[in-house]
């Protein structure tokens, strides 16, 4: 009881302020607010990405450039919060080394092949559609340049290809195919893709994370188009993190740590 | 070279994570001198770039090379501001790395490795979060550590340091995103993300600066950041999930974590919204500082209340943090408060090192959780209680440690600035910590006479290492090596003083501040 | 983006994330709060933010519904509140 | 009455609902007994934050920050969908005399691409791309965050055997007076 009240309080005090404040904004949808325009007498960034951009990178969708090449130092950390998250779950639940539960585990392997008609519907089903789904997640990761997705959004629904076999069938038959082991290596070595790409600018003499000097290594014409290849292997790097994690945090969560039977 | 330190700075703990992520399952001992290597590379390489940004003034680095115009890529900035941090952070990082050799594998060594993933990104984030210049990029470095120490508290925790944990996970996701919902009202009312360009905003339009909007933004960051930094209101979460987490946890996140914290509540004040501003036009700085006396206050007497040690420490750091913050919010004219808090930064993040290690030192090795426990402990540990001693002193304020100096300054800005009522409390809160750790000395030399009927039996649950093998035991040095290095450190900070003052001093005086509007 | 459409879906957002948190049973909570991804994942396309709505699709509304699926399995279904 | 709501209310409609869900979300936060409960809560409370950034960029008749692709991809028939609604909607923007901006649109022309012969770049009919660049960051946070608070709430129905806080917090004084 003493929670809501003090909840209604706190509520009531940042409401009002926020509130407060809202009667200050410029009107929602204008195109000249600070926001999309800038300020008179500074240049505004947005506009310079919209107007900019294509020519700096040749990639027409403006999120996915700006996102991977102008704050590509945020993405990187941005999947390393993700390989983080993924370490610190492993980190509190898994659970190692339980005999028992590994006799279990092979007692339990084989209840997809007999008995249970209901998972060989759906096992099979999902066996015909996985193929299709992670397909169009390569898709999504390969045509972030043009159209909406990316990384993120490619390696989130490669992983949830992962989370429905382990849902229609079993954990264990997801985890055949992208084993424990596997999956930290995978979320590792998409973060090191990532860093790679900026380190390899750093050792052609120019910052970290400018595509532009790799211009060299990818005998583009200009270094626009070493950008925009630079941002489609940044963006399978961040896929490939993003996929391992996204199974491995279902896998973890599913299963209590120990990664047998999940739900 | 040089000037590609700030990426090496947060990419050598990045790699030695991945490279422990890699391999460190096959072979736990990999993991130690993977960790050493790489925080020892950001260790030379924050000297060099302090060394640098003494010499030639503040490095700035444009990540991409995106430089102009201004905002539109990610901006790194080392400055005198955070030079020393940056080399603060570096040697906690590199002392903690060796009180944890084996001290996480013990409970589950299976686990090691992701002890020493998490470590090194929660380094990898602090340093991030030194050098960034971007207010969105500071967003997401502060969720990389905070993420990152979630995971590390939770780890090892006892029963009830679940619960703790788990309430620190509301509160510090509650602050980062006051502080993402402040920068978004910066950036709806300047365009802007990067701390200099919103700077050079509200400085030459003063309409914006004046308007709500900018006021709210400014009060939603300072919650946010308050917040993370356990700042008295808001300190609720802090003493249970450091005082449960592992002692190699506890030791890095004490000091750190809370430090950081005011470094970016003195960054943001500084370098996004102008002392000036915050000062002159905002009129509320008195408010904080009072806040901040009842945080001393509140801090040292309920640390008078605790029994365990570590607890007793945690409650010391909620009244630490009051130091600080009142320090930077006093606006005397020659901002000696401010040069206070920085300097106390440095300090108290020592002391606090030093307190923690003793302290996770006498658990590993004694059992002795609670303060009753550490009877006669100067007989049995001489060369370790010394070096709590050190600390303690540092803790009260005696003259050549360190702590005495910070407060000297603390003092000198309270007088200057007229603010009787901190002065009061940073001189009644020394003598709650002096009687405080004279308690503990008094019962470790003589032992405690008064036989409480307190038995030391715990609950198996509630100690977070019980039976341990012996051949399972750390080596002595992994213990005392850090602490004794953080002892002479404290000494050396104390005595060499006036150097570190004088490089605060000369970032400070750079600053455009009109010092007669103050 | 089109005003009438805009108040229906934020009308219904309020909505979504009322019965969401004031449902006993966690089971329906988090299917809820799929629903209430996947209507935020509208309004996103509809102001405009294609990124923003593709990604809250994938996670907002798939993911997280998920993984708060697994949890709740693995404790316990019913809450006092 | 009406009034209020026509000035205050209706341009800001966007911005008072993302204060409301956030508020909703902040109060389940506190006040829920369950962890779960404040676990959706939190989420709640961070879209409503993610709602705000998006309001800010979003500008009135403007298309998708997609810049249309040799003329034949889909984002580029979607501008010519948009373009009817374009032709009005502006107009009333630029009836307000923003004298900085003029200076905008000729830079602006000085650039166009010659890929996209149909497109104009003109950045008023673009949405803001930046808050969405920050917000997919924030969404990923997001998920990350709650699937750590979801293994620790794992761990503590492990230990006590109950998401109900008022619950743990008894089983906690129990356990603290019997040792």
């Amino acid at each position: 009881m003493l929670s809501k009240v003090f909840a209604t309080i706190a509520v009531a005090i940042t409401g009002s302020i926020l509130l407060y404040g809202v009667s200050d904004f410029p009107a929602f949808g204008d195109p000249h607010s600070p926001a999309n325009a800038g300020v008179p007498g500074s240049e505004s960034v947005s506009l310079y990405f919209i107007e900019e951009s294509y020519k700096d990178t040749k990639v027409p969708n403006i999120v996915t450039s700006v996102l991977a090449d102008y704050r590509g130092y945020d993405t990187m950390f941005e999947t390393v919060v993700i390989f983080a998250a993924g370490m610190a779950i492993f980190a509190i639940l898994r659970v190692v080394g339980n005999k028992e539960e590994t006799a279990a585990k092979a007692a339990e392997e084989d209840s997809f092949t007999n008995g249970d008609h209901n998972r060989i519907i759906v096992g099979t089903t999902v066996r015909i559609v996985v193929p299709v789904i992670q397909l169009f997640a390569l898709y999504v990761v390969a045509h972030g340049h043009h159209s909406p997705g990316g990384g993120f959004q490619g390696g989130v629904i490669l992983g949830a290809s992962f989370i429905i076999i382990a849902l229609a069938e079993n954990l264990n038959a997801a985890l055949r195919r992208l084993s424990e082991l596997n999956y930290v290596r995978l979320a590792a070595i998409g973060i090191f893709i990532y860093a790679a790409f900026g380190i390899m600018a750093q050792v052609l003499g120019s910052n970290f994370l400018d595509y532009g000097a790799l211009q060299p290594i990818f005998m583009t014409d200009g270094p626009e188009m070493a950008r925009s290849h630079s941002m489609l292997g940044v963006e399978i790097g961040v896929a490939f993190t993003v996929t391992a994690i996204m199974f491995a945090i279902y896998a973890n969560l599913a299963s209590r740590g120990q990664l047998v039977k999940g739900l | 070279m040089v000037d590609q330190i700030p990426a090496v700075l947060v990419l050598a703990p990045l790699f030695g994570a991945l490279l422990i992520g890699l391999i460190g399952h096959r072979d736990h001992r990999v993991c130690f001198p993977i960790a050493l290597a790489s925080l020892s590379v950001t260790f030379f390489g924050a000297i060099a770039a302090a060394q640098h940004v003494f010499t030639n003034g503040p490095m700035d680095y444009f990540v991409g090379g995106w430089e102009k115009p201004l905002g539109i890529g990610i901006h790194l900035r080392i400055d005198a501001l955070n030079a020393l941090l940056l080399i603060a952070i570096a040697t906690v990082a590199v002392l903690v790395t060796f009180f944890s050799i084996r001290r996480v594998g013990e409970k589950n060594t299976e686990k090691t490795h992701y002890f020493y993933i998490l470590f090194l990104l929660l380094c990898l984030g602090l340093f991030g979060i030194t050098i960034a210049a971007d207010a969105f990029n500071l967003f997401v470095l502060i969720e990389v550590s905070s993420l990152t120490s979630y995971g590390l508290i939770a780890m090892g925790s006892s029963r009830s340091g679940t619960y703790a944990a788990f309430n620190y996970v509301l509160m510090g996701t509650v602050g980062a995103s006051f502080y993402l919902l402040g920068v978004g009202y910066l950036y709806l009312t300047t365009g802007s993300l990067n701390m200099q360009d919103i700077h050079t905003i509200l400085g030459s339009n003063p309409e914006i600066a004046q308007s709500k909007a900018v006021t709210i933004a400014f009060i939603f960051i300072l919650v946010g950041i308050w917040i993370k930094m356990a700042f008295f209101p808001l300190y609720g979460w802090l003493p249970n999930a450091y005082s449960y987490s592992p002692s190699s946890t506890a030791c890095f996140l004490a000091p750190l974590m809370t430090k950081i914290s005011v470094y970016v509540m003195i960054r943001v004040m500084i370098s996004v919204f102008g002392l000036e501003w915050i000062f002159v036009s905002l009129g509320w700085s008195h408010l904080v500082v009072w806040l901040a006396v009842i945080a001393i206050l509140a801090g040292s007497v309920l640390a008078l209340a605790q029994r365990e040690i570590k607890k007793m420490l945690c409650y010391l750091i909620v009244a630490e943090v009051g130091y600080m913050v009142g320090g930077a919010w006093l606006a005397d004219e020659g901002l000696w408060g401010m040069t206070g808090a920085l300097y106390h930064i440095l300090a108290d993040a020592a002391m606090t090192l030093c307190l923690f290690l003793a302290a996770g030192i006498f658990v590993k090795r004694f059992r002795a959780r609670e303060i009753s426990d550490l009877e006669g402990m100067f007989r049995k540990a001489p060369w370790v209680m010394a070096a709590f001693v050190i600390g303690a002193l540092a803790m009260i304020g005696v003259p050549p440690t360190c702590g005495f100096f910070s407060k000297f300054y603390l003092i000198r800005g309270g007088l200057d600035a007229g603010h009787w009522e901190y002065v009061g409390a940073l001189l009644i809160s020394s003598l709650i910590n002096a009687v405080l750790f004279f308690r503990i000395f008094e019962i470790a030399f003589f032992g405690n006479k008064p036989a409480e009927g307190h038995d030391h039996s715990h609950d198996p649950h509630e100690t977070e290492e019980l039976p341990v093998a012996s051949n399972e035991a750390p080596p002595v040095w992994s213990g005392n090596l850090p602490l004794f290095a953080t002892a002479v450190i404290i000494i050396l900070l104390g005595i060499y003083n006036g150097p570190v003052v004088a490089l605060i001093r000369t970032f400070l005086e750079e600053l455009p501040i009109v010092a007669s509007s103050l | 983006m089109i005003f009438a459409f805009d108040i229906i879906i934020l009308v219904f957002l309020v909505v979504a994330a009322l019965i969401s948190l004031n449902v006993k049973d966690l089971l329906s909570a988090s299917m809820i709060y799929g629903i209430y991804g996947f209507l935020i994942c509208l309004l996103w396309a509809e102001m405009g933010a294609v990124d923003v709505a593709f990604t809250e699709a994938s996670v907002g509304a798939g993911v997280s519904t998920v993984l708060l699926v697994a949890t709740v399995f693995n404790t316990r279904r019913r809450s006092s509140d | 009455m009406a009034e209020f709501i026509h000035d205050h209310i209706q341009p800001y409609f966007n911005y008072w609902v993302y204060v409301i869900i956030m508020m909703i979300g902040l109060w389940a936060l506190i006040a829920k007994n369950n962890l779960i409960k404040k676990l959706i809560g939190l989420s709640i409370f961070q879209t409503a934050i993610i709602l705000f950034y998006v309001s800010m960029g979003v500008k009135d008749g403007a298309t998708i920050p997609i810049l249309g692709h040799h003329g034949s991809s889909p984002p580029a028939s979607e501008h010519r969908l948009f373009e009817d609604l374009d032709e009005e909607e502006p107009k009333k923007a630029h009836g307000k005399p923003v004298d900085h901006h003029a200076a905008d649109d000729e830079h602006g022309e000085d650039h166009t691409h010659g890929h996209a012969g149909h497109h104009k770049t003109n950045p008023d009919l673009i949405a803001n791309p930046l808050p969405h660049v920050l917000m997919l960051t924030a969404i990923v946070v997001g998920v990350a965050t709650l699937g750590v608070a979801l293994a620790i709430s794992q761990m503590i129905f492990k230990e006590f055997g109950s998401l109900e806080e008022d619950e743990i917090l008894e089983e906690i004084k129990a356990s603290a007076s019997d040792g």
